[in-house]
């Protein structure tokens, strides 16, 4: 072994030791083109380190085998990456955050090269924990993991770290990239909408859409898109977006999406036909955006948006005339889509074969059970909680030294840290 | 037209670097620029997934 | 693996099942499980209506392993998905081998109760055949079955009234708890 | 939308205001320009003594335009009418589109239709005095108004602009028209001089169609003081005169009930403004848009109990049988009346874009109106007493209900229209929730956004900077790299 990886092992188990962690990423850093002129014997280096003790030594030497061109043996890498990742000392590790998810972004793309991203899902996973100060912070491996749950289809181990509500960013040393965050939030939302949970994926794409931005980003642009269109299947309709969207997207990205626009115009007309005339002039262009799958979702929501306001309308109506209001072939498929839309809780009605008639009802929900008492509690508690945490936000703000000199040399008379929260 | 966001105003020191620029006035030659120059980004992000959405594709 | 018997399966039990078989899958080495795997967590996927994962798993498992049982359990799946109740019967009705034969047989029963309860909920009258296609029973049978949940039929129109389904029983509040959750409230809302 | 654009219009240092100003929100009526009126009763003859000036040639063209049967007469009208005008341009156009008319109206060929039907002769002789005429004339005014200047007489050089505007007025050059009106605003002394050159912008801004213009001009007229009460008589004529420019502006502009409002405060007596609007068109329009918009009470009170609106319901006593007919809920015979007339209103310019969708309000009103009263409603009766099928109704009031204007549903089974109370407790707890739903997701995305902005999350213009910070990178030149 040469003597230039006897001086790596030997200054990495005496700094791991001490617990110099900062000057041993400043000397591995400085290492690591030694490092890579030995490639052939970094395996046995990596048998003299204990991946507990000397996890930061083990990195290094990962992240410098990752990067070699046309990685000859994979497969060990795969094995020494899972390994590590595995048991890795997560302290140490987040001294050097920027590489740990710059090893496991090319270990993912390298599965991805050799379409297995399935084989990447629970290390990425357990990667992001390793490095994550607190489950709701947000790091730039999540947006790979997402991929790699699309990639393989997947969809389900994505969903521990989607439905945590955000409330930080791990900066990995600055590198943390308006990229990441965007990816994260449009796979996120295709997730959501992948297993039909449209809330949630309608809110991650609006999250994408929001995000600051002085430049057209294809990513927010194919947010938009599909914001678009799980937004007709989740409501019927298009809601704004937030105000503090970038002029960006009302400039640039919107009328990018002309065609999607013009969907969402036939679909409030309330007219099939209307709707069935845009998809398929624009057929193309749907089918190219990968899109085509929701925009069929669409008009059969129109349907259904349609029945709806038949039960807003009327208390009795019959099968076939409901088929002739809202387009349907006639009384059966009418019927088909009343049993559907009453199992999924979308419609209060029961169907009378006897004389093929549909009752329609009111929602049956009268408030006045323990049931809801209690579900509307935990709504009540939920509110608070997320009350608090503007309230703590408020308070560091206010003792922030640079807002207060702001503040204060800006408006005297202000409160400093008065935030207007939503609905207050 | 001055952005109000709720958010922003908590962050002054956060938000600078570019609210400014908007602030200031600077927005519609900001625009003029990007739309003169064509600044779009991302264009080679990974979006290489087939249709994930079709209901009727059970195969 | 989890080789499972007919007996040793309770139905507290298909949870963790999927969970372990999740694991499994996410484990297998170079990204492919045993058709067993993936047959049982498709069966799984179904039994608890869970038809979005279903789908996906069925999309991701290996065009080659596509083949014998694991294409029958999708056979249900694709009915399942469809909403086609009297198809998912018939494609139920398969000789199950023993690795997914208690799951199925766990399915078709979920299948047929679902069945029961959407019925009393959607229908105010149906006819006798619409109702055994529904349920998967012959007409007689599904005529027997109704009347046992105490659902009348008229005799001549062999037309059948469904009972509507019970309202759950409200689970009970201790006055105490509700009482601090209430102040809570009031404080919360004061500030 | 307009109005950015409007800014200009009383800034700008040199003119007092621009003349070229868009026309606007003329595109939220209904588009269809196309329309063909077959069967008027319109006595033209009567129709046309009604206005002078450009408001006659403009209402005369706007028949011939949409009405084949009347068109040649019509033209006919204006061109000879034209010919008492300095206005040689509009002479021309008219003539050609009498021509035109005329040949289309034969089987012949065009000259020996021109000889049989005595087709009027292009007059060049009348165009060219017409034209010299013109110009002498406006030299007059021009070095007339020269000379007041020069002697800074303020009451002449007024006078001067308006002699000037109206010449150019009756030459049709609108905008300098509007021009020479509008500079008189500089030399008027008293408030009759304001509320006099208001009155002119008014006219001009009519015949441009330029209603925010009118608006904002009816406004200055009537914050001058005294002007409007200065001599009784002469006060209640300028008021009616601006209240008719203002309601001829709020109906342009869709703001039906306040149209209706200005057109009931006109005085019949000093109704007396050829140059835009006739006593009968007010009655019409006041009528209309009070009946497409006025409750019950509002109908009662201001329209059918009015004194004043009693002597112009005179002049149309159809519009006075509709209004009563509605206020006695005798429905389908109110419909139908209403469908009597409906061919004469499409040839009223200011009426016919807004025809049909004040039928449809008024048609709304009845239908909620008829129902009011009752629990329940028989939708047969109700069917016959709108004189519409069974299906046509239940699709009105689907229409309707899902607009909230009545609160009911159907039942489609057995025909009955029920009245529906809505449950305000539990409306209100559903509001409750999704409110809660609603805070909830709106702190969230707070609580993100503020992360965001923390961390100085944007989409930069390429190109990247390089990564900075305080962490330490072991492996070389990676990671900014590798994810671009």
């Amino acid at each position: 072994m040469a003597s230039a990886l006897e001086q790596y092992v030997n200054t990495v188990q005496v700094f791991s030791s001490q617990g110099n962690f900062t000057l041993l990423c400043e000397h591995i850093s400085k290492s690591a083109e030694t490092l890579a002129k030995h490639f052939h014997h970094l395996d046995n280096v990596m048998g003299t380190l204990n991946v507990q003790q000397h996890s930061l030594g083990m990195l290094g030497i990962l992240c410098v085998k990752i990067n070699i061109p046309n990685i000859p043996d994979f497969e060990t890498l795969f094995v020494q990456t899972q390994e590590f990742v595995n048991l890795c000392n997560g302290e140490q590790i987040r001294y050097a955050t920027e590489s740990f998810a710059d090893l496991l972004h090319k270990f993912a793309n390298n599965l991805i090269e050799r379409k297995t991203p399935v084989r990447g899902i629970a290390i990425l996973a357990k990667g992001i924990q390793k490095i994550q100060l607190f489950p709701t912070q947000l790091t730039s491996i999540h947006a790979y993991l997402c991929q790699l749950c699309l990639l393989s289809k997947n969809m389900k181990p994505a969903l521990q770290f989607l439905d945590n509500d955000i409330t930080d960013i791990s900066r990995e040393g600055g590198n943390y990239d308006s990229k990441d965050f965007l990816q994260f939030y449009y796979y996120g939302g295709m997730i959501y909408t992948a297993l039909k949970k449209y809330d949630r994926a309608l809110y991650f794409f609006e999250v994408s859409i929001a995000t600051p931005s002085f430049a057209v980003s294809h990513i927010m642009m194919e947010s938009y898109k599909k914001y678009i269109l799980v937004a007709l299947i989740l409501q019927g309709k298009v809601p704004a977006l937030p105000k503090y969207t970038s002029q960006i997207v009302a400039r640039y990205i919107k009328p990018l999406c002309q065609a999607y626009h013009d969907l969402a115009n036939a679909y409030s007309t309330n007219r099939p036909n209307d709707l069935r005339i845009i998809v398929s002039k624009h057929n193309d262009l749907f089918t190219r955006d990968n899109n085509m799958g929701l925009v069929k979702q669409c008009v059969n929501s129109l349907y259904k948006k349609n029945i709806q306001r038949l039960t807003k309308t009327f208390l009795t109506l019959s099968l076939s005339d409901m088929a002739n209001r809202v387009q349907l072939s006639g009384p059966k498929e009418a019927e088909k889509y009343v049993l559907h839309m009453i199992e999924d809780g979308e419609i209060y009605a029961t169907i009378n074969q006897k004389d093929g008639m549909v009752q329609f009802h009111d929602n049956p929900e009268q408030y006045d059970n323990s049931a809801m008492l209690l579900s509307i509690g935990q709504e009540m508690q939920k509110c608070m909680l997320v009350d608090e945490k503007i309230k703590e936000m408020d308070r560091e703000i206010t003792v922030n030294p640079q807002y207060v000199q702001k503040s204060s040399s800006i408006h005297d008379e202000d409160i400093p840290g008065s935030i207007k929260i939503p609905g207050h | 037209m001055k952005p109000a966001i709720v958010a922003d105003e908590m962050f002054p020191e956060g938000a600078g670097p570019y609210m400014d620029i908007e602030e200031a006035g600077g927005s519609s030659a900001l625009l003029m620029d990007l739309a003169a120059n064509e600044k779009s980004v991302h264009s080679d992000f990974f979006n290489d997934f087939e249709d994930l959405f079709d209901d009727e594709d059970l195969n | 693996m989890a080789v499972i018997g007919e007996n040793k399966i309770s139905k507290m039990d298909f949870v963790k099942l999927g969970q372990d078989l999740e694991n499994q899958e996410l484990e297998a080495p170079a990204g492919v499980a045993t058709p067993q795997i993936y047959g049982q967590l498709l069966a799984v996927y179904l039994l608890q209506n869970d038809t979005c994962n279903a789908k996906f798993l069925w999309k991701r498992i290996p065009t080659n392993l596509k083949t014998g049982e694991l294409s029958l359990v999708w056979a249900v799946g694709q009915k399942v998905w469809q909403r086609d109740h009297p198809s998912v019967y018939d494609t139920l009705k398969q000789d199950w081998s023993e690795d997914i034969k208690p799951i199925m047989t766990a399915l078709k029963e979920t299948i047929h109760e679902r069945a029961f309860k959407l019925v009393s909920l959607a229908y105010s009258s149906i006819h006798s055949e619409d109702l055994a296609a529904f349920i998967g029973l012959t007409v007689p049978e599904a005529i027997q079955a109704v009347k046992n949940r105490g659902w009348t039929v008229d005799a001549q129109s062999k037309i059948i009234t469904p009972k509507k389904p019970e309202k759950l029983i409200d689970p009970p509040l201790s006055s105490d708890h509700q009482l601090s959750v209430l102040t809570d409230y009031v404080s919360f809302l004061e500030n | 939308m307009p109005l950015p654009l409007q800014q200009g219009l009383f800034q700008s240092a040199v003119e007092p205001m621009q003349v070229d100003a868009i026309q606007e929100e003329n595109d939220n009526t209904e588009a269809s320009h196309n329309y063909v009126v077959e069967n008027p009763t319109l006595d033209l003859e009567q129709y046309s003594a009604q206005y002078t000036g450009l408001a006659k040639l403009h209402r005369l063209m706007f028949v011939a335009d949409h009405c084949p049967s009347l068109r040649v007469e019509a033209l006919r009208m204006a061109l000879s009418y034209s010919m008492t005008t300095y206005n040689a341009n509009l002479y021309q156009v008219i003539h050609q589109k009498t021509q035109e008319a005329i040949t289309a109206s034969s089987v012949l060929p065009d000259a020996v239709a021109g000889a049989i039907l005595n087709t009027p002769a292009l007059d060049t002789q009348w165009i060219e005095t017409t034209a010299k005429k013109a110009a002498l004339k406006l030299e007059k005014l021009d070095t007339d108004l020269k000379n007041y200047k020069s002697n800074s007489i303020k009451e002449s050089i007024r006078r001067g602009h308006d002699d000037l505007g109206d010449h150019y007025l009756d030459c049709g050059d609108l905008s300098n028209a509007l021009k020479c009106y509008s500079r008189a605003r500089d030399y008027c002394t008293n408030p009759k001089h304001v509320v006099n050159m208001c009155l002119n912008v008014i006219k001009v801004s009519v015949y441009l169609q330029n209603w925010s213009h009118v608006q904002s001009y009816v406004n200055k007229a009537e914050a001058t003081p005294e002007a409007t009460e200065h001599g009784k008589n002469g006060g209640q004529a300028i008021q009616t005169k601006l209240k008719c420019a203002a309601g001829l502006a709020d109906l342009a502009t869709c703001k039906y009930k306040s149209a209706a409002k200005y057109f009931l405060q006109s005085s019949f007596d000093h109704c007396d403004f050829p140059e835009l609007i006739s006593p009968s068109n007010v009655t019409t329009y006041g009528s209309l848009c009070a009946l497409a918009t006025f409750d019950r009470q509002e109908l009662q009170k201001n329209v059918i109990t009015s004194s004043t609106f009693k002597q112009f319901l005179e002049l149309e006593p159809q519009l006075r049988d509709i209004l009563h007919r509605f206020h006695e809920s005798k429905y389908a015979s109110c419909l139908k009346l209403l469908g009597e007339i409906k061919d004469n209103l499409l040839l009223d310019m200011y009426l016919a874009p807004h025809i049909n969708t004040l039928y449809t309000q008024i048609r709304n009103r009845a239908l909620c109106q008829y129902f009011s009263p009752y629990l329940s409603a028989d939708m047969r009766k109700m069917a016959s007493a709108f004189n519409t099928t069974l299906p046509a109704l239940e699709d009105e009031l689907m229409q309707l209900i899902l607009e909230g204007q009545i609160k009911a549903r159907i039942d489609s089974h057995n025909k009955i229209l029920y009245a529906k109370d809505i449950d305000e407790r539990s409306r209100t707890f559903e509001k409750a929730v999704a409110m809660g739903k609603e805070y909830q997701r709106r702190s969230k995305a707070l609580v993100l956004r503020s992360a965001v902005i923390r961390n100085q999350i944007h989409v930069k213009s390429p190109p990247r900077e390089a990564g900075q910070g305080g962490e330490m990178s072991i492996a070389p030149g990676t990671a900014s790299s590798a994810r671009n």
